[in-house]
């Protein structure tokens, strides 16, 4: 008999990381089908595409630099829907392979991979491809129509951040032009309630984020309840404010970057030159990240103020 | 707009949308070489603060009051550096005076400044941009500002990939050029504001 | 630096082994800003070149003049000089190119290639040296800020020297241009200049280590 | 913790059955500091509760003979430890004949307080929740500390164990009679029993065997690992914090396990000493079951007398999944801190190779020190000491809390311990 020594703990939680990923794309399912409900198989193109270069990026570059290959945590894939997702289902094809180079080897691999990246890889692909094919991204003619498989061609539209009008109702369902993901509000919801069950994700990042901005919001003026769905601010704090990596490690810290996003969406919104600011908004929150996680340390036990004072005292 | 609106707004646009890191690449050899430490970025960053602000007024006025009247315009360079090197000799011995703990915390950082191209950058695009005196001072303070910063979030991340396994070829100056693309990108979403 | 260097390889010296922009990494600030264009890559190129030759060959002769503890504002003064030159000079011939490098002519003055090669080489050298020294920097400098701008451009704008390369079909990726592709493509040039030396000294390494053996 | 992991189950119901072996192998060094130093011959023939170690050194402790029967081996044996421990062996020949001179000292709350920490000590009792440390030593208050709590540890916020919660259930009285006698020895007024509130029967139990007697109160805990640590406990019921690398006596506090009250008793009222513990046994085995184990009892027979193994075991474990030890193999013998004997199937054993840190935060969450836990592991891979030192990699328990949270599998809590080691070691090393 051979019997295993280690040293304790005997036993882990199973949640590990390839379980964790696999938990946020069973979150993001909802959103992935209503998605590709409303605008079609142009939609589900762009997720595949996007998913693959992403998983076949990190393959490669795994194999190429002489790492373990870790495609099986998920994380690539993630990465990968989240991309897809952000893009409008107009984009042509190249568009998600470029975002999924931009992510996954650009802002992920070259810092060291899986851990190491300091900004979303997703969020930055986003950004990227939005400051380079602005037209293609948020243009007039970039966002199509909700077509629900009615078979017309494409039409497309402003979203409702630039003008186009729409129901409360609409907005919330996703009946409304705009990015893969970010249309179907009650998908998104549906992904947050199953994230907070499964104890992936914890309410402090989203919530904050999103009544931060709702009161902002309020303050200037704005109807609070279609700001909160206009545009991709849901999807954004529900799935990539609350990235692990590049958000902060500490409950504290957590509450201060998530304001901070908050308040930069709706200053990007309604300041800024863009109609939308959520990509932006996070990854300055994630650049900020470090800062908070440098300076905003868990209170230390057995270190308590009033057991001074009660020493001095005894003494 | 009021006048407060628009000051505020010029503030903001020194600092975010157009930053002298970001957008005008001014200043990228001490944002790239002093920033491995937040400490030190901070102090460097604060350095540079105190100078821009001072040198904005200075070679401001000496511009008004001595280049024009005298029709040396073209001389500005030239009278700017030196303005510029004596300001941080003169800076440097007024806090080496005043506070020691302070000249401790910035002194190696004030002799850098004399080539750190925000300044003379700055002190050049206030008259190019044409402000005024006031305004001069403004851009100087608040794109220094900006410049701080800059260099502290530099800092912050580039502490953070202390840990992590970057390849060989992306360790010093290639790896922060990278993240100082990545974070332009970030910055690029405050376009916009306050123009 | 040894005296009885030959010119050719005072010259390539600045091209390669101490290549101010790959090895150095010295004026960082222009090479992010005037890279934008392979045009303005070379305008700025010759621009700091000129500045380079004049400046070394100047503080070359005054070498033995100037007195050790005001020798930085008088290599300053000297610099200024020649930049004022070139300032004058690009604004009454290549005006656009000017306006295009905008604030970015001036700074040459704080370009800090130039003082340390004025520091570093000219005060020690003789005048043939230090011109030599100077062009093959300036080459240096100017070869690599254009290759960082061909990336640039081609990616950014799809042409070269303004002739378009891909047809009309090519969507060209706008970012490489703005201010975030000078950052992300210098670095990428320079991680790759970083990666090749690393192989070379492997290499060199590996057949010392034979012959040793 | 998520509640399938308590793994209490199987044993929660079991009433304690005593067991006693054909052999015990008596390892000398039970207790922190010196091993005792045996007394006893190849040959000889010893009775139940006869010293055959002697202590040694200030913080020593008599060891007694768990069994009546003839001493067989006075030998080096492999125990927990890498290096072999000095083991008294000794047959059983059943009789179960006391040796002379065993006395009571009478009713805890009449006896004289004096005599209660001598015989603590006689009795050989040492902390019997994991610590092992000198029972009599913690309840000599240093020159200028004051005491006015004392805190009995029934939390039991470990995992798989029931012992403890057994113990409460069945033996209430003895350990209010024990939480007595130390109260008055040290003339302290308060006498707090805390148990986590995920046993309530243990917690009626204890309340109905507390009523009535003086300064014994009932605190009642959230479950929550690590709950039952010292520093933890104290939090809890006093509020206070126990500064960093400081002892419960600080703010005046001494924390005991529920156990070494109970053995208290029996020291104080019977004059008995510890020479049988209570243990959970489960996991792989065919009955899981509390047992009354005699000390030195070989853990092969005690699995034996558990059904054997039901599945091929890939590890043993004593005491807890969060903070046990692995057994090098089944001829160990128990101990007087052994709370728990866990077999766990080889696919549970394997140890799971590290992934790269996610950043996710969960160590932070989950540290109940307050530490950076993913910070501090850096520091210790590199074998940076002083680093980790300066991030209070010393403040850390060792609970195993982020290692257990971690879902990169990173070995947390390991190089922890391995950098405190070293720390210590270094620190001796210097002077």
């Amino acid at each position: 008999m051979k019997l295993y020594l280690s040293t304790a703990p005997h036993i882990r939680s199973e949640a590990d990381t390839h379980v964790l990923m696999r938990d946020v794309l069973i979150a993001l399912l909802p959103t992935t089908v209503a998605g590709i409900y409303y605008f079609g198989l142009s939609a589900a193109m762009v997720i595949a595409v996007s998913i693959v270069s992403c998983v076949l990026f990190e393959y490669l570059w795994q194999r190429m630099t002489k790492q373990p290959v870790r495609i099986y945590d998920l994380s690539a894939a993630v990465t990968g829907l989240i991309l897809g997702l952000n893009l409008p289902s107009t984009a042509p094809w190249w568009m998600p392979v470029v975002g999924a180079l931009l992510a996954i080897v650009i802002t992920k691999q070259l810092f060291g991979g899986i851990g190491d990246n300091f900004l979303n890889p997703a969020l930055l692909a986003r950004a990227v491809l939005l400051a380079s094919w602005p037209a293609r991204m948020t243009g007039a003619t970039a966002y199509a129509l909700p077509t629900c498989w009615s078979g017309a061609d494409a039409v497309t539209s402003a979203t409702p951040l630039a003008g186009y009008e729409a129901s409360t109702l609409d907005l919330f369902l996703g009946n409304i032009p705009g990015s893969i993901g970010e249309v179907c509000k009650a998908a998104i919801l549906l992904g947050l309630i199953y994230l907070l069950v499964r104890k992936v994700i914890t309410w402090r990042i989203p919530i904050t984020f999103l009544a931060v901005f709702a009161l902002l919001s309020a303050l200037v003026g704005q109807n609070v309840l279609d700001e909160l769905l206009m545009g991709g601010v849901l999807f954004g704090a529900v799935f990539m404010a609350t990235d692990y990596t590049t958000s902060p490690m500490n409950p504290r810290g957590q509450f201060i970057y998530a304001a901070l996003c908050g308040i930069l969406v709706c200053v990007i919104r309604n300041f800024g030159a863009y109609p939308e600011g959520v990509t932006y908004a996070i990854l300055i929150g994630n650049i900020v990240t470090p800062l908070i996680d440098k300076y905003d340390k868990p209170r230390l036990y057995g270190r308590l103020k009033e057991q001074k004072k009660e020493g001095t005292v005894n003494a | 707009m009021n006048e407060i609106g628009k000051i505020l707004l010029f503030m903001v646009s020194c600092v975010l949308t157009n930053n002298y890191i970001f957008s005008r690449f001014l200043g990228c050899c001490p944002f790239l070489g002093v920033s491995n430490k937040v400490e030190t970025a901070a102090g460097m960053g604060i350095a540079v603060t105190f100078v821009m602000a001072i040198a904005s007024l200075f070679t401001k006025l000496l511009y008004d009051l001595v280049l024009v009247p005298l029709q040396l315009e073209y001389l500005n360079t030239i009278s700017f550096i030196i303005v510029i090197a004596s300001l941080v000799q003169l800076v440097e011995m007024f806090i080496k005076k005043t506070s020691p703990s302070l000249y401790r915390a910035l002194g190696i950082y004030l002799p850098l400044i004399t080539t750190n191209c925000a300044v003379l950058g700055v002190t050049i695009l206030n008259i190019n941009s044409g402000y005024n005196l006031f305004y001069s001072i403004l851009n100087g303070t608040f794109g220094a500002l900006g410049f701080l910063l800059a260099i502290v979030l530099m800092a912050g991340v580039r502490e953070r990939l202390e840990t992590s396994k970057v390849p060989q070829c992306l360790k010093g100056f290639s790896g922060s050029l990278i993240i100082a693309g990545l974070m332009a990108v970030a910055f690029m979403g405050f376009s916009g504001l306050g123009n | 630096m040894p005296k009885n260097k030959s010119l050719s390889s005072v010259f390539m010296n600045g091209i390669i082994t101490e290549n101010p922009t790959l090895r150095l990494v010295l004026g960082t600030c222009p090479t992010i800003a005037s890279t934008t264009s392979a045009v303005n890559a070379v305008g700025m190129g010759a621009a700091a070149t000129f500045v380079l030759v004049g400046s070394n060959v100047v503080i070359s002769l005054l070498r033995n003049i100037i007195p050790d503890k005001v020798r930085i504002p008088a290599f300053i003064a000297v610099i200024c000089t020649f930049v004022t030159i070139v300032q004058m000079l690009m604004q009454a011939f290549f005006d656009e190119l000017y306006q295009s490098l905008g604030v970015f002519i001036p700074l040459i003055v704080v370009n800090c290639i130039i003082l340390a090669r004025a520091e570093a080489f000219a005060s020690k050298n003789g005048v043939l040296a230090s011109a030599v020294d100077g062009i093959g920097m300036g080459c240096g400098f100017t070869l690599a800020i254009t290759v960082i701008a061909i990336i640039r451009e081609i990616i950014g704008n799809g042409t070269v020297f303004g002739i378009n390369i891909f047809g009309a079909g090519y969507e060209p990726m706008l970012l490489m241009i703005l201010a975030p592709g000078g950052f992300l493509v210098f670095g990428g040039v320079l991680a790759i200049s970083n990666l090749i030396t690393e192989r070379v000294k492997a290499k060199k390494k590996d057949e010392k280590g034979v012959i040793h053996a | 913790m998520h509640h399938q992991h308590e793994g209490k189950l199987p044993t929660r119901n079991i009433p304690i059955r005593d067991f006693v072996s054909d052999t015990v192998c008596i390892p000398m060094g039970m207790h922190l500091g010196a091993p005792s130093k045996p007394c006893v011959n190849k040959g000889d023939l010893v009775k139940l509760g006869q010293v055959i170690g002697e202590p040694v050194g200030g913080l020593g402790l008599p060891v007694h003979a768990s069994v009546s029967g003839e001493v067989v081996a006075v030998e080096e044996r492999q125990l927990l430890g890498a290096a072999p421990g000095m083991c008294v062996v000794i047959r059983n020949d059943f009789a179960d004949e006391w040796v002379e001179g065993i006395q009571g000292y009478g009713n805890v709350e009449t006896v004289d307080p004096a005599v209660v920490i001598p015989a603590i000590k006689a009795a050989g009792i040492c902390g019997m929740g994991g610590a092992s440390f000198p029972t009599h030593v913690k309840l000599s208050i240093p020159e200028g500390k004051t005491c006015d709590t004392i805190i009995l540890n029934g939390a039991e916020c470990e995992t798989f164990l029931t012992a403890d919660f057994r113990l409460m259930l069945e033996c209430p009285g003895k350990i209010v009679d024990g939480l007595r006698a130390v109260m008055r020895a040290l003339n302290v007024k308060r006498g707090v029993i805390a148990i986590e509130d995920n046993k309530p029967e243990a917690i009626e139990t204890m309340r109905k065997a507390a009523s009535g007697r003086e300064g014994v109160e009932i605190a009642i805990m959230r479950t929550k690992y690590p709950q039952g640590g010292e520093k933890q406990l104290i939090k809890a019921v006093t509020g206070r914090e126990v500064p960093s690398g400081k002892l419960p006596i600080e703010v005046h506090t001494i924390v005991m396990n529920v156990g070494t009250a109970a053995a208290v008793a029996d020291a104080v009222i019977d004059g008995r000493p510890l020479i049988d513990r209570i243990t959970t046994v489960t996991g792989c085995v065919q009955r899981p079951a509390n047992l009354r184990l005699r000390i030195g009892t070989i853990i092969g027979d005690v699995i034996g007398e558990c059904g054997g193994f039901s599945e091929e075991p890939g590890k043993i474990v004593f005491g807890g999944g969060m903070t046990g030890l692995c057994v090098p193999d089944t001829d160990v013998p128990m101990t007087k801190a052994n709370n728990g004997i866990v077999v766990y199937n080889v696919k549970d054993a394997r140890s799971v190779d590290e992934s790269p840190c996610i950043r996710c935060g969960r160590c932070v969450e989950a540290c109940p020190i307050g530490l950076d836990p993913y910070r501090i592991k850096h520091y210790c891979d590199k074998g940076d000491l002083e680093a980790a030192k300066q991030h209070h990699v010393l403040d850390c328990i060792l609970c195993g809390c982020c290692s257990y949270n971690c879902p990169a599998r990173r070995w947390l809590t390991a190089s922890f311990k391995n950098t405190k080691d070293a720390i210590a070691l270094e620190a001796r090393r210097k002077k």
